[in-house]
């Protein structure tokens, strides 16, 4: 399977559906720490350059917050493309956006168990 | 009543308060939890490849726990409650992972989405009723100026999630009112306050949080509630406003919880 | 049966009702048949007990036809046929007096699992049996009545007459059946094997009509199969393909209107289960489109004639 | 036996081409009955005509079949052709060889023999054909506009003006519909009430048009050319004939709660009202709801103020009924609720407004008296934000999924009407596309940008934050520049999605005109038939059918009206032929067809039948050919098979079926 | 009866005048191509089917039966699709019920502006009726063993 098919099967979007409005880029809290916005998503699925946007800061800096997902008029929803383009890499070169060694550094007495939870099934495949 | 009940990893330790008062005050409203005897850990972020199973068994046995007790399923971690929900609308609708989570599970009878997952919250609303609750208020929280935290994870995708209006919810705000406070309308109390992020992009979180905190506090809010250990933490992390579970607020105004002065 | 004997007699006699339908005594105990009593002398023949499975209702077009009123016996899914015919002006209410008779269950003497049956005791109403008393060339035999009973009894409508005028005698609740359970075991089956049930089953059929001619929805003045309408007159078959083409196509024009009363399967010579088309039409309904039951009332719209935008697709949860 | 003539057409080659025509010819003339065979370049020709009239006359034909192009473009030309010579019509059947074969296939001899088979269908069916009449009923010379807006009434005006007699009815109190609550039209910016009032004043003084407004349809019955309708005149508690509009009543009326729906429920009115000081006719309504007297018993204050004696507690509503040739639907549009959109703050803050709100905010007999403020406050806005496409352009299931298509322009009208009279007010306007097709449209939305300096945005809005200061923070994006803004606003308007108005479905229903998803009446053609609804006899007019401005709604009352005129103008109308039959014989009276006729076309009596030498009263269905539309749907439901369709009788069809599957 | 290679179906197209046989006219006009196989019988509308035509259909040997009709809600007649939609459910689930196969038979909404779903719809449905092979169930069977 191409990459095209491989996140349009992993996310479930059409993003031919996609009419450029920018709602969910207007709507993106991680916006300005995104360098492909979120309104950019689908063109790099059409254009076939999903590498690039695994290889983007965007697929770290998504907060998955859904919020684009819960506003898109057209049901595109560019939250799932990106947590899409995440899954790709970290499946492919067993990529990992943070490791084990890091994480005694980054405890602190209050952190919730989720949040490692969280982070770990975020970044790591 | 009995429920089912998913308490989750972190109502285990860190969020203790979270955990133990709402037991209690379920006891006191008159319904009972009963936790899963085998819970695993939902993963606390909903796996979102349409192509995973894997990631997605720990809320299958829980949901198929539950439906072998004949019991609803409650959890009061808002992301449990997120991981729990959306799975088990896959396994009602996603007939390829319906399929390929029964062939790996082997059940003695499928589990196709039978459990209804509810939240605490949604327990307190359409079983308790918030009139009712309010008559059980012993010490009414009168006075205090409340502002709800939503954030994402109990309302969106609101087509699976369905909890509330996604952009204009009403729960917490009928919680406080029934408790005797009053609720603050504040416009980013849906709006994301950086959890996941927290761990490794602590300014950008910080950011965040202080967007939601400020708003809150321009509207008067004198303290933050919310039901989600990770919001808390952020928020707590990141704010001068104090930031307190719901149940919390439930176990004081119900007299369980004592007041501290 | 005395009671009902009696007041037959009553309203004869009064002139209230200028015959009665109901069942006649037969040459053997099983042998009971329906019948038109015009004297209160001819009603010394009247019979009324386990074997009365016969559904008037359908007779109640004939009687229609006829002078005065007629005076007729309806068990408690009889009546849901009868009404089903009142609902398509095929009958005159006008013209009937009718008794809703009390029902324990009727038998089926095929049922009964006996060579050379003399007798069979244990029947008469209202005292039934729990077991029933058969004299055989070869001995005295008991069988229990449930064992006995038609299929249709063990999956019974309810105890309740959707019409009458009045009631005499108690019934019995004598379900202890699934009524769908048959259908769904053909359904689980692989094409192969439902189409192998079919065509065994199908294979008996000599055309002979009893079930089209007893039921009571098929009430045509002019079947389809008698007229031209269709270039579908058959009197021989000419290709084997017309014995299931007429029982989809019958199955097809009862539904909606069937009430489920069983008598086709009962009056088949073959054995054939014919209820199993029509029960397949009546679950698919009651799954799609809400549970229906012909008969129950007059206003309900039927399930064929009637509609909503959101319909199941045609092929939705087949294969 | 039929005596069959059966005619191959080449069309050119577009049918010579892929099927061996005189194949065709050569197997038609061994067809049981076919006595006559030919091919011909162009059946549909004069010669070609020519040559089926020849063949009737000379092989005393009977029966015809032409093997040409879909009997959708020459059954008509080939049946009067027969007629012509003297045929029934309905002898002549089609074999479509051309858009059902030689078009689609390219092999020769699969085309060939796929054709002989149509040929041969069309030749059994036609052995079986019964020569058909059509039948004529004659036309009522009334028309009936459902609505009193723009489109209503320019409708109405037209086929007044012709000479025939029209009803509008109109379910408020008052004709005019949106357009009188807009303050000024693009693109000329002329003023609304200015140039609707003298359309309205003329409707009312027609001696042809008789309007009753605060009525509604209640039931249709009938068909083409004779509708029969039952109006229901709401009870207006005031008579029409006494009142003489003077006011007195509204302005002593003690009861002034509700919701001025005129002015989009943003002030109040009295119990008793007229919706607006231009009302027509001018005679006010009393609320019942509302209305202390009517609720109590108590007050009567209008009653005593009313010099006319016009007031009158008693009255009920009031039932007429009125035949009709024809009936022209012009029920227009709301704006959709908003209740889904919650981001967008709307009913969070007073001032985030809608469009057609902001028009009354803008309308000197608004709530603000014309003065543009914020609503909950009285300030005037110094930043306004005006966001597009609020609900149009949707596939989830929030919005509509078609594009409103007057937004772009009242928008840049808002903007520019804005800049012009309060120019220290910035006008910033988030848009996805602009779209602006129409005379001086584009000229129009370029004047805002470069005259007015309006401030257009090339992204939509995620969410309007109301802040603490009562200010509101826009949350948008231009993607143009690919950045995230920030606006702070003091008002924001959205253009809200415009839908049928919600009662379309249920006179959609009455009508028999079908609507489509999104309850817009659908056309007969979309081309070819746009204010024709596929309904005979009902017409289209306005936003009813979809997304119009009021040039364009203006254009399609008056086509809308020509159709009307063209229809009442004659006196007898041509009845289809292939209706239902019931065969007295087979009926079996049980109704069923009845449940599942559409036109209430079919009956029952009973009546003395004679089968087979038996005598009796039968129950009978019978089929009003007036009313039956032929769609068959009857002879399905008949177990007997004694109801059937001419022209597709269940003997043609299963000769049909044989042929193809023999 | 062995498939041979050369085997063509016989499949029957019911079309309603005012939506699908109009969208066979305009597959027709845009010259999307589809099999010879199928013959288009022009009705009213998809409620004018009778459950008789298609097993007659069956009967004399069609290998496949389609029904076209207008969109529900588009019914030129308002409803008949609506009713000829429970009736084919209903038709096709006994069918199904019986063994038959049940690609022999089909619905599908087709509007006037649909030819290119026209022309789809009938490759699909011939591509799947060749693929069952001649129809022997409901054919010419001898029911008797």
């Amino acid at each position: 399977m191409n990459q095209v098919d491989e996140i349009k099967q992993i996310s479930g979007v059409n993003p031919l559906k996609c009419m450029k409005c920018g709602k969910c880029s207007a709507s993106c809290p991680s916006f300005y720490e995104m360098d492909i916005k979120p309104h950019q998503f689908v063109s790099y699925v059409i254009n076939d350059d999903v590498q690039a946007l695994a290889n983007s800061r965007s697929a770290w800096k998504c907060l998955s917050c859904f919020a684009c997902i819960e506003r898109c008029p057209r049901n595109v929803q560019p939250g799932k493309l990106i947590d899409a383009a995440r899954q790709i890499l970290i499946r492919q070169r067993g990529q990992e956006g943070l490791s084990a060694d890091e994480i005694p550094a980054l405890l602190d007495e209050d952190m919730p168990q989720q949040l490692l939870m969280s982070a770990f099934r975020k970044y790591r495949r | 009543m009995k429920y089912s009940y998913f308490p989750g990893c972190t109502l285990r330790n860190k969020a203790k308060d979270l955990d133990d008062y709402a037991r209690a005050c379920a006891e006191k409203l008159g319904f009972f939890l009963e936790e899963l005897t085998d819970w695993q850990c939902c993963g606390g972020v909903y796996p979102l490849g349409a192509d995973e199973i894997a990631s997605k068994l720990p809320s299958v046995r829980a949901l198929n726990a539950a439906k072998e007790n004949g019991q609803d399923l409650v959890a009061v971690c808002s992301a449990c409650y997120h991981v729990l929900k959306r799975v088990n609308d896959d396994m009602a609708n996603v007939a390829d992972i319906q399929t390929r989570a029964n062939n790996y599970m082997a059940l003695p009878e499928p589990y196709m989405g039978e459990t209804k997952v509810l939240h605490y919250l949604e327990v307190l609303r359409d079983v308790v009723g918030f009139e009712n609750l309010k008559k059980q208020v012993v010490n009414p929280l009168t006075g205090r100026k409340i502002g709800a935290y939503y954030g994402c994870l109990l309302l969106r995708p609101s087509s699976v999630m369905a909890f509330d209006d996604p952009e204009n919810p009403t729960i917490l705000e009928d919680f406080i009112r029934a408790l005797g406070a009053e609720p603050v309308i504040y416009p980013y109390r849906n709006e994301c306050c950086g959890g996941y992020i927290s761990i490794k992009e602590k300014e950008q979180a910080a950011a965040l949080c202080q967007r939601i905190t400020e708003s809150a506090a321009g509207f008067q809010a004198d303290c933050l509630v919310t039901a989600c250990p990770l919001c808390k933490y952020n928020l707590s992390n990141n704010s001068e406003l104090p930031v307190v579970y719901f149940t919390e607020l439930l176990a004081e105004a119900l007299g369980i919880k004592e007041v501290q002065e | 049966m005395q009671e009902l004997m009696e007041r037959a007699k009553e309203l004869l006699a009064s002139g209230e009702v200028a015959r009665v339908l109901g069942w006649k005594k037969g040459e053997n105990d099983w042998d009971v048949e329906p019948r038109f009593f015009e004297s209160v002398d001819s009603l010394q023949d009247f019979v009324y007990d386990g074997f009365c499975g016969a559904n008037l209702s359908k007779y109640m077009i004939e009687a229609g036809k006829k002078e005065g009123k007629t005076l007729v016996f309806l068990k408690p899914c009889d009546s849901y046929s009868y009404n089903q015919l009142l609902r398509e002006h095929r009958v005159d209410r006008e013209k009937a007096y009718i008794i809703g008779v009390g029902c324990k269950g009727k038998l089926s003497i095929s049922k009964i699992p006996f060579d050379g049956i003399v007798s069979v005791q244990g029947a008469s109403y209202p005292d039934v049996s729990e077991n029933l008393t058969v004299q055989t060339l070869y001995g005295t035999q008991t069988v229990a009545y449930k064992d006995a009973m038609l299929e249709r009894c063990h999956v019974c409508k309810g105890k309740e007459h959707v019409v009458y005028d009045e009631l005499l005698g108690e019934s019995t609740d004598t379900v202890d059946a699934d009524r769908f359970a048959e259908v769904q075991r053909i359904e689980a089956m692989s094409p192969e094997e439902k189409f192998a049930f079919f065509q065994k089953e199908l294979s008996k059929c000599i055309r002979c009509n009893a079930c089209r001619n007893v039921c009571p929805a098929c009430s045509c003045r002019k079947c389809v199969f008698d007229s031209t309408a269709f270039n579908s007159d058959q009197k021989a078959n000419t290709t084997s393909f017309e014995e299931k083409m007429f029982h989809i196509i019958r199955a097809f024009h009862v539904a909606g209107r069937c009430t489920d009363c069983g008598e086709c399967s009962r009056v088949c010579p073959q054995g054939i289960p014919l209820h199993l088309f029509n029960r397949k039409f009546i679950k698919d309904i009651n799954n799609l489109y809400g549970a229906y039951q012909a008969g129950s009332d007059l206003e309900t719209k039927a399930p064929l004639t009637n509609f909503t935008l959101d319909d199941a697709e045609p092929g939705v949860g087949r294969g | 036996m039929r005596r069959i003539g059966v005619f191959v057409c080449h069309c050119g080659s577009n049918i010579a081409a892929t099927v061996d025509v005189k194949k065709v010819v050569e197997m038609a003339l061994l067809e049981q009955g076919v006595v006559h065979a030919e091919d011909y370049p162009y059946m549909c020709s004069e010669a070609g005509q020519s040559h089926i009239a020849e063949a009737i006359r000379e092989k005393q034909l009977d029966g015809i079949v032409v093997c040409s192009c879909s009997p959708r473009m020459h059954e008509a030309t080939f049946r009067k052709c027969a007629e012509k010579n003297g045929l029934n019509p309905y002898l002549v059947e089609i074999a479509n060889i051309r858009e059902h074969c030689s078009w689609i296939h390219k092999d020769m001899q699969e085309a060939t023999e796929k054709a002989v088979i149509l040929m041969r269908a069309a030749v059994a069916k036609v052995h079986l054909n019964a020569p058909l009449k059509a039948g004529e009923s004659a036309v009522t010379k009334r028309a009936l506009v459902i609505g009193g807006g723009i489109a209503g009434i320019q409708t109405a005006l037209d086929i007044a003006d012709a000479g025939y007699h029209v009803d509008i009815v109109e379910k408020e109190p008052s004709i005019g519909g949106r357009m009188s609550q807009l303050d000024k039209t693009f693109p000329t910016l002329d003023c609304s009430a200015c140039i609707l009032t003298p359309k309205m004043v003329e409707a009312a003084s027609h001696e042809n048009i008789t309007i009753h407004t605060w009525s509604e349809v209640e039931k249709v019955s009938g068909f083409v050319g004779n509708f029969t309708v039952d109006i229901r005149k709401k009870a207006r508690y005031v008579n029409m004939d006494k009142c003489t509009g003077c006011g007195i009543c509204q302005e002593k009326c003690p009861s002034k709660k509700p919701l001025n729906e005129f002015n989009r429920g943003l002030n109040n009115r009295s119990a008793i009202y007229t919706p607006f000081a231009q009302a027509i006719p001018n005679v006010p309504v009393i609320d019942a709801a509302a209305c202390i007297k009517l609720k109590t018993g108590k007050c009567g204050i209008c009653e005593k103020f009313c010099q006319a004696g016009a007031i009158d507690y008693a009255q009920t509503d009031e039932i007429i009924t009125q035949q009709y040739g024809a009936i022209v639907v012009a029920t227009g549009f709301d704006t959709i609720k908003l209740d889904k959109y919650g981001e967008y703050a709307y009913g969070e803050s007073k001032d985030v407004i809608t469009s057609l709100e902001l028009e009354r905010i803008m309308n000197a007999a608004g709530p603000t008296k014309g003065h543009l403020e914020r609503l909950s406050d009285g300030k005037a806005p110094k930043e306004i934000v005006f966001i597009q496409c609020v609900g149009s352009r949707c596939s989830d299931d929030r919005g509509k999924p078609y594009c409103s298509k007057i937004c772009c322009m009242y928008t840049a009208k808002h903007a520019m009407l804005i800049r012009d009279k309060y120019p220290d007010t910035n006008v910033t306007v988030f848009y996805i596309d602009v779209r602006t097709p129409g005379k001086n449209f584009d000229e129009f939305y370029r004047r805002a940008v470069e005259d007015y300096g309006v401030n257009y945005v090339k992204g939509q809005v995620g969410k309007v934050a109301p802040q603490s200061d009562g200010s509101l923070l826009v949350h948008g994006v231009d993607l143009l520049e690919n950045k995230q803004i920030l606006k702070k606003a003091d008002m924001v308007v959205l253009a809200t999605a415009i839908e049928p108005n919600s009662d379309v479905r249920k006179i959609a229903t009455m009508l028999t005109a079908s609507i489509d998803t999104n309850n817009f009446l659908t056309e007969a053609h979309p081309k070819l038939r746009p204010v024709e609804s596929p309904t005979a006899g009902v017409f289209l007019s306005g936003v009813c059918q979809g997304p119009k401005d009021i040039p364009e709604t203006v254009a399609q009352a008056g086509a809308a009206a020509v159709k009307v005129i063209g229809l009442l103008a004659k006196d007898k109308l041509k009845t289809n032929p292939c209706t239902a039959k019931a065969d007295e014989l087979r009926c079996n009276g049980c109704s069923q067809c009845a449940g599942v006729c559409p036109y209430g076309a079919i009956s029952y009596e009973t009546r003395q039948v004679n089968d087979h030498g038996i005598r009796e009263d039968r129950r009978i269905a019978v089929v009003n050919s007036a009313l039956c539309q032929g769609c068959g749907a009857c002879t399905v439901t008949c177990p007997s098979g004694a109801m059937d369709l001419q022209g597709f009788s269940n003997r043609q069809i299963i000769a049909e079926v044989d042929a193809i599957c023999r | 009866m062995p498939v041979t290679e050369n085997w063509k179906p016989t499949i029957v197209a019911f079309c309603c005048n005012w939506c699908s046989y109009a969208g066979a006219d305009l597959a027709g006009s845009s010259r999307l191509a589809y099999p010879a196989d199928v013959k288009i019988i022009k009705v009213p509308c998809s409620c004018r089917v009778n459950p008789m035509f298609i097993l007659r259909a069956f009967e004399k040997g069609a290998d496949g039966v389609i029904l076209c009709g207008c969109h529900p809600g588009d019914c030129h007649y308002s409803t008949g699709n609506y009713y000829a939609r429970r009736r084919m459910t209903l038709l096709f689930s006994m069918l199904d019920y019986l063994g038959v196969e049940d690609g022999r038979t089909r619905v599908e909404w087709v509007s006037a502006a649909e030819g290119v779903k026209f022309s789809e719809t009938m490759n699909s449905f011939v591509e799947k009726v060749r693929g069952l092979g001649p129809n022997v169930r409901l054919g010419d069977l001898r029911c008797r063993n």
